[in-house]
């Protein structure tokens, strides 16, 4: 990985594997409304898919400066297991450790490649997973952690 | 005749060298006082449209009319004053009673206009000179035509309660009742917001007659669990009390308490005396809660065979197995409960569908079925180390509790959540001789508990430690204990708006051991009893129903409420769904006479 | 029975003769029938005197009453008591405040209800202005009756100065609606005091021109002095009160007498006449005017500056009063001013009956004393017997 | 006037006329009903023996539920600074009652009132039948209970147009829960 297009080709690669996982998981849900969740989850990944095939032609920016609020709730849950009967909760979880193994990754390379235009994308990309993991532990902080 | 008395009046030419009394400027230009009571203005973004301007205006100057500006809300009727300056007396009697604060007078006292329609307006909507006028009358700091206080509820004191499982809350009696009755100004906002719409105004109203039996009738008409609601409702109601606004709201639910407490049990067939029609039909309800029972009831009246199954040994639901005692004492509960079932409702206890049934027996023997299981598994925090046999559910401990076991939670424990579970497990845990302190995630103002149960908490001695977010559950020495890591939290503003979220700071991280540790962080359904093809059919979605008009669901027969189908998951909503149900099934088993009668309407 | 104890009671028969007038015969062209009023200056308000005369003497008067009636107490039993309280100030035009008072003190009376201190004092200040401004009217009143307009200008416009404290204190001029049952609705804006302390100093000082130009004045005395003699066996019998009565060197005053609010707080004595005439009763009313503006500076010494200004209070929009039966009076400018109320425990009262002194003053003791008086005198006459119509039709 | 006076004297009063319902609202006031047959000379006697020589005021009370109307003396004593309320009870049917305009100058004034506002006749007093404040009045004694004002005046005088007032509680329910609450069934 070697180009700025060589990485965006990865990264729109590993968003399209992200829809292509939770359409399968989807396959194999019991219930029409745990189905439709995370297909809804896989339309998500497909347009995360589409902002950056939007940066490959220039269309749109990466702000590798941005603060992304970081609300670590992912940092300290169990791992899940996907299965059939697979709950919403537990589905979030997945979601967002995913896009957080993401972020982690991207920071890793970003840290290792010397400072220019290359590490510019690499951290761009790191603040996007960010961002898409902030969507997933908000919706858990709204949904989940309701304390009542 | 003197000479001084013929000289004397030439004194008056002595005026005539010093400064008039009259003044030149035109004295249209001059200001009234600023206190004067002039044309009204009325804040209308404030004005909760109560009508108590329009009640105490002894002139009917005011009407009460609905304006583009604003709709029917919760806490809000929607309806402005309009003002008929052809009866006005500018006393201000609107402005002193307003209960929002948004009404009062301007200190123009001067408008000309040849059109007479214009001295009849909405004020703050019609556009008037004076909108703007910072002086005028206003109600002054100090003075009330309604107490704005409400009447102190006698409580158990603290250094008893903590030690008792008896009523904390001990009731009002009839002096302080009729004066808690006395404060409402009965403009039936409340009745909007209230989940069951309940009669509030008129069951008020009948405290102050001191008529407690049309009060309970009342009542009964909306909500068959009057005891408990009086006890335990999360009284949305007062929420929106206008007397609230700027006092203290009317105590509504101890109101309702107070009519209940005066009506012994045995009165109760002769005083509501229910008609019970005449009908073939069968109706199931799966789940003894309020919402199964409400809807027991309402069907029940109209004739229909009505059998209850319930999985546990007694009626109630989260009421009883998930209420302490303390706030609702199993006698007041099953003052309700036994009631309902006076009427010739069935109950089958310990019969579980899924179990002892099956869903589609039941489906194929009744004409309709009315589900309301609740939300009965507790949600897992999901970190390390949270199935430590030290770890224990909230709602298993109330449980417990409630059913005379002990849940074993040791001397020193430690509760997480911010929910009513909570509170009332760390309550109940005070009561058994623990020291309990309160692991919250967010602030206590943050706390979806009600204030009440927070404040007495925290008055028998639960330490609430907020802004702690625990992350890991470990070992402790010996397997009676169990360690908890938590990290402190900041409140960050979400920039997309909404609630400030807690981000945990890993630089401020906390370990203690316990005797136990109580989760109570959350409920969800339990919905094994339906085979995924039914619940696929029922549209389920995140664990809860989406019913649609009348509870109905996706399935011709089913109608389902209360906490998985609603989401304020309280006894009032559990109760109206119930309501609810039972009127969607009247007409889906009735048809022909609801169509008939809706084309009479027309 | 009509000749019971007319003669026997006192042994003044004239006094006591309460009989109406011989009906003259009009068609002998001895006599002339004259109305003055309703509209007419020189009657205090709205009511007509139907005069009968033979040359310029007046040998008949009958009062007729019925322009200002508003059936208020009709009104009353048909609106909630916190209602009431802003229909009863239209009861008097001139002196809405004794209305507000007594109505407020009878119901709270009957409800059982105390009310603070500092209300108790507010009220008696705006009492005493009131009685200030009455005063101050009236005096005009008088001048003007006797053919002196400039007494008016400068009475009246010192009238203004007190309403304009009123506005400030009340929020309006005229009907003030201030003292409500419980207490009253506001306490004093800021500044208050000096501004009250400046129009009591400017109208003390124009009392001392008035009774230089219209007391110490030929005219006056000439056309006062000996109209419209009360006589003071009459007192009792025609039911007179206030200045009239104490003008006859009779002291009754209830602020003295049944003191009520903060009037047995207050430094006074009952001032008290001997001349029973028109001018008498001038020179009465000119020092009870002075007598209040003392009342007024006592009040803005003495009254409590914090505290509350109504006692606890239940909700207005369903108050019941218990029943009951009371009957509370007041001095106002004219004199015994009361409030008779019967509640049946309802959320409206039973009865209300309002008296006011003018009831007899402008109709029984009027009619006699008009009879031998001179038609130029007859304006002077009604006002020197401060009448306000309104009250007697209520 | 201290309670023994009062006390003796009611005690005396009570010995020669048909007193009952005697109530001490407060020290300075009592009142008490007494039979139609007593009260003319109970209340001369008030007056010159008692020296209750003031009339504070003469008025009825409509008590329509019991068919009676009651009439009120109040009368004052200023020596011992005491008032005493004198109820006379008659039928609301028309019953003739005497007149105490021989005993104080007003009297006549207020019973001319009473007749207009309630249709009492008094005997032989003067100018009865003259109008007091009403003129042309064509409708029954408008202070009766029976009398509705707002009926009187919804028919003499017009309304204005455009009036319409709405109840925030009903309005609610037609907008928010047309199908809920506990009417319906």
């Amino acid at each position: 990985m070697n180009t700025i297009d060589e990485i965006l080709d990865y990264a729109i690669d590993q968003e399209q594997q992200a829809a292509d996982f939770y359409e399968e998981v989807a396959k194999n849900a019991e219930t029409a409304s745990m189905k439709k969740i995370l297909l809804d989850f896989s339309e998500e990944e497909k347009h995360h898919k589409k902002i950056l095939q939007a940066v490959k032609t220039g269309e749109h920016e990466l702000t590798p400066q941005q603060e992304i609020l970081d609300l670590k709730i992912a940092d300290y849950l169990v791992e899940v297991e996907v299965s059939k009967n697979i709950s919403y909760q537990d589905a979030l979880i997945i979601a967002m450790k995913r896009e957080r193994a993401a972020y982690e990754l991207y920071t890793d390379i970003a840290a290792r490649v010397p400072e220019g235009h290359l590490r510019e994308v690499l951290d761009g990309l790191a603040r996007e997973e960010e961002k898409h993991k902030l969507f997933f532990e908000t919706e858990y902080d709204e949904r989940i952690l309701t304390d009542n | 005749m003197s000479l001084r008395d013929l000289l004397s009046p030439f004194y008056v030419w002595q005026r005539a060298f010093e400064k008039p009394y009259t003044t030149k400027r035109p004295t249209l230009d001059r200001p009234g006082a600023p206190a004067y009571r002039g044309f009204h203005i009325n804040i209308t973004e404030t004005c909760v449209g109560c009508g108590s301007c329009h009640t105490i205006c002894q002139n009917h100057a005011i009407d009460m009319v609905a304006v583009d500006e604003y709709v029917g809300r919760d806490g809000d009727s929607g309806l402005r004053p309009r003002f008929d300056y052809g009866r006005c007396c500018w006393c201000g009697l609107c402005v002193d009673i307003c209960t929002a604060g948004s009404l009062r007078m301007s200190n123009e006292y001067a408008w000309i206009s040849e059109d007479p329609g214009d001295f009849h307006f909405t004020a703050g909507i019609d556009d008037k000179p004076w909108q703007e006028n910072a002086l005028g009358y206003r109600r002054a700091e100090g003075y009330h035509l309604y107490p704005p206080k409400r009447i102190t509820m006698p409580m158990l004191p603290v250094e008893e309660s903590v030690n008792t499982f008896d009523e904390v809350v001990r009731g009002y009696d009839k002096e302080q009742a009729k004066k808690e009755a006395d404060r409402c100004v009965e403009c039936g906002i409340c009745v909007a917001t209230c989940p069951a719409h309940m009669d509030v105004p008129d069951y008020i109203h009948s405290i102050r007659d001191g008529d407690y039996e049309k009060g309970l009738q009342l009542m009964y008409r909306t909500n068959p669990f009057p005891a408990t609601c009086g006890r335990i409702c999360t009284r949305r109601c007062e929420s929106v009390c206008p007397v609230g606004i700027l006092g203290e709201p009317v105590a509504i639910r101890w109101l309702k308490r107070f009519i209940v407490d005066q009506v012994d049990k045995k009165d109760y067939p002769r005083i509501l005396n229910e008609p019970i029609g005449e009908s073939d039909f069968k109706v199931a309800i799966i789940g003894a809660g309020p919402g199964g029972l409400s809807a027991a009831y309402y069907l029940r009246q109209q004739g229909h065979a009505v059998t209850v199954y319930e999985s546990r040994a007694s009626a109630g639901g989260m009421l009883r197995y998930g209420v302490p005692s303390y706030r609702l004492p199993d006698v007041e509960l099953d003052k309700d409960i036994e009631h309902i079932l006076a009427i010739g409702v069935d109950i089958k206890y310990d019969t579980e569908i899924g179990r002892d049934i099956s869903f589609e027996t039941l489906l194929e023997d009744n004409d309709a079925i009315f589900m309301s299981t609740g939300l009965s598994v507790p949600s897992s925090m999901r970190i390390h180390g949270e199935d430590h046999p030290r770890v224990l559910s909230g709602l298993q401990v109330l449980a417990d509790v409630a059913s005379g076991r002990d849940p074993g939670i040791g001397k020193k424990i430690a509760v997480i959540g911010g929910g009513n579970v909570a509170m009332d497990a760390a309550r109940v845990s005070r009561r058994l001789g623990a020291d309990v302190t309160l692991l919250y995630r967010r602030r206590i103002s943050d706390m979806p508990a009600d204030d009440e149960e927070i404040d007495e908490s925290q008055a028998e001695g639960v330490v609430i430690v907020q802004q702690a977010i625990p992350v890991e559950v470990l070992d402790a020495d010996g397997t009676e204990r169990v360690c908890i890591k938590w990290g402190e939290a900041k409140m960050v503003d979400d920039p997309k708006g909404g609630r400030p979220r807690p981000v945990l700071q890993e630089d401020r991280m906390h370990t203690e051991t316990y005797d136990c540790i109580i989760s109570a962080i959350g409920q969800s359904s339990d919905l094994g009893y339906l085979s995924s093809e039914v619940q696929d059919q029922l549209a389920i979605e995140w664990g809860r129903f989406k019913p649609v008009e009348y509870q109905h669901t996706m399935m011709e027969k089913v109608f389902v409420g209360g906490d998985f189908a609603n989401r304020t998951a309280d006894a009032i909503s559990a109760i109206e769904d119930g309501h609810h149900a039972a009127r969607g099934i009247n007409r889906f088993l009735n048809p022909d006479a609801f169509i008939k009668a809706e084309m009479q309407d027309e | 029975m009509t000749s019971l104890n007319r003669h026997t009671l006192t042994g003044h028969s004239a006094a006591l003769d309460f009989s109406q007038p011989e009906p003259v015969d009009l068609s002998s062209g001895k006599y002339v029938k004259l109305w003055q009023g309703p509209q007419h200056p020189g009657i205090t308000g709205n009511m007509s005197l139907e005069l009968t005369l033979e040359g310029d003497t007046i040998i008949g008067c009958k009062t007729h009453v019925g322009y200002l009636h508003r059936g208020f107490e009709k009104l009353m039993e048909r609106r909630t008591f916190i209602q009431n309280f802003t229909v009863v100030c239209r009861i008097a035009v001139p002196e809405p405040t004794f209305n507000e008072y007594l109505y407020s003190h009878a119901v709270e009376e009957l409800s059982g209800i105390e009310i603070p201190d500092r209300a108790v004092w507010l009220r008696t200040l705006n009492l005493e202005l009131m009685r200030l401004a009455s005063f101050l009217m009236w005096i005009g009143g008088q001048s003007g009756a006797f053919g002196m307009y400039t007494v008016p200008n400068w009475t009246l416009s010192h009238r203004d100065f007190v309403l304009d404290l009123f506005e400030e204190m009340t929020g309006a001029r005229i009907y003030h609606m201030y003292i409500v049952p419980g207490g009253v609705r506001a306490g004093l804006p800021e500044g208050f005091e000096k501004r009250a302390r400046d129009v009591m100093d400017s109208t003390e000082k124009m009392l001392g021109q008035v009774e230089r130009v219209m007391f110490n004045n030929a005219v006056t005395k000439a056309r006062s002095r000996g109209l419209g003699i009360i006589d003071p066996e009459m007192i009792d019998p025609y039911g007179i009160v206030g200045p009239n009565a104490r003008a006859c060197g009779v002291a009754r005053d209830l602020r003295k007498d049944e003191p009520y609010l903060a009037y047995d707080q207050l430094d006074f004595d009952i001032i008290t006449g001997h001349d029973c005439d028109a001018y008498g009763r001038a020179w009465q009313r000119l020092q009870e005017t002075r007598q209040s503006i003392d009342l007024i500076r006592q009040c803005l010494d003495r009254m409590p500056v914090d505290g509350p200004f109504q006692a606890d209070m239940p909700n207005v929009l369903h108050w019941k009063v218990p029943a009951g039966e009371t009957y509370v009076k007041a001095e106002c400018t004219r004199g015994e001013y009361g409030y008779y109320m019967v509640t049946d425990g309802s959320e409206y009262v039973r009865r209300v009956h309002v008296r006011g002194p003018s009831y007899t003053h402008a109709i029984a003791v009027m009619e006699r004393l008009a009879v031998g008086c001179n038609i130029a005198d007859i304006a002077g006459l009604m006002v020197s017997l401060h009448t306000y119509p309104p009250e007697i039709e209520r | 006037m201290n309670e023994k006076t009062l006390n003796t004297m009611l005690e005396k009063l009570k010995q020669e006329f048909d007193i009952s319902d005697i109530v001490e609202h407060k020290p300075r006031l009592t009142t008490f009903t007494v039979s139609k047959q007593h009260a003319e000379t109970l209340i001369r006697e008030l007056r010159d023996r008692e020296a209750y020589t003031h009339l504070n005021f003469m008025t009825c009370i409509d008590y329509i539920e019991d068919g009676i109307f009651s009439l009120v003396y109040m009368l004052h004593n200023y020596g011992k600074k005491h008032s005493l309320g004198v109820h006379v009870n008659i039928s609301r049917n028309g019953e003739e009652v005497f007149s105490i305009h021989t005993l104080w100058a007003q009297a006549w004034t207020y019973q001319r009132e009473l007749r207009e506002m309630y249709g009492i006749r008094f005997t032989d007093s003067p100018r009865l039948d003259e109008d007091f404040c009403l003129e042309g009045w064509d409708q029954i004694p408008p202070m009766r209970r029976e009398f509705d004002t707002k009926k009187f005046s919804h028919e003499r005088f017009g309304h204005r147009e455009g009036r319409s007032s709405e109840v925030p509680r009903e309005h609610m329910k037609v907008q928010l829960y047309p199908n809920r609450g506990g009417d319906e069934e």
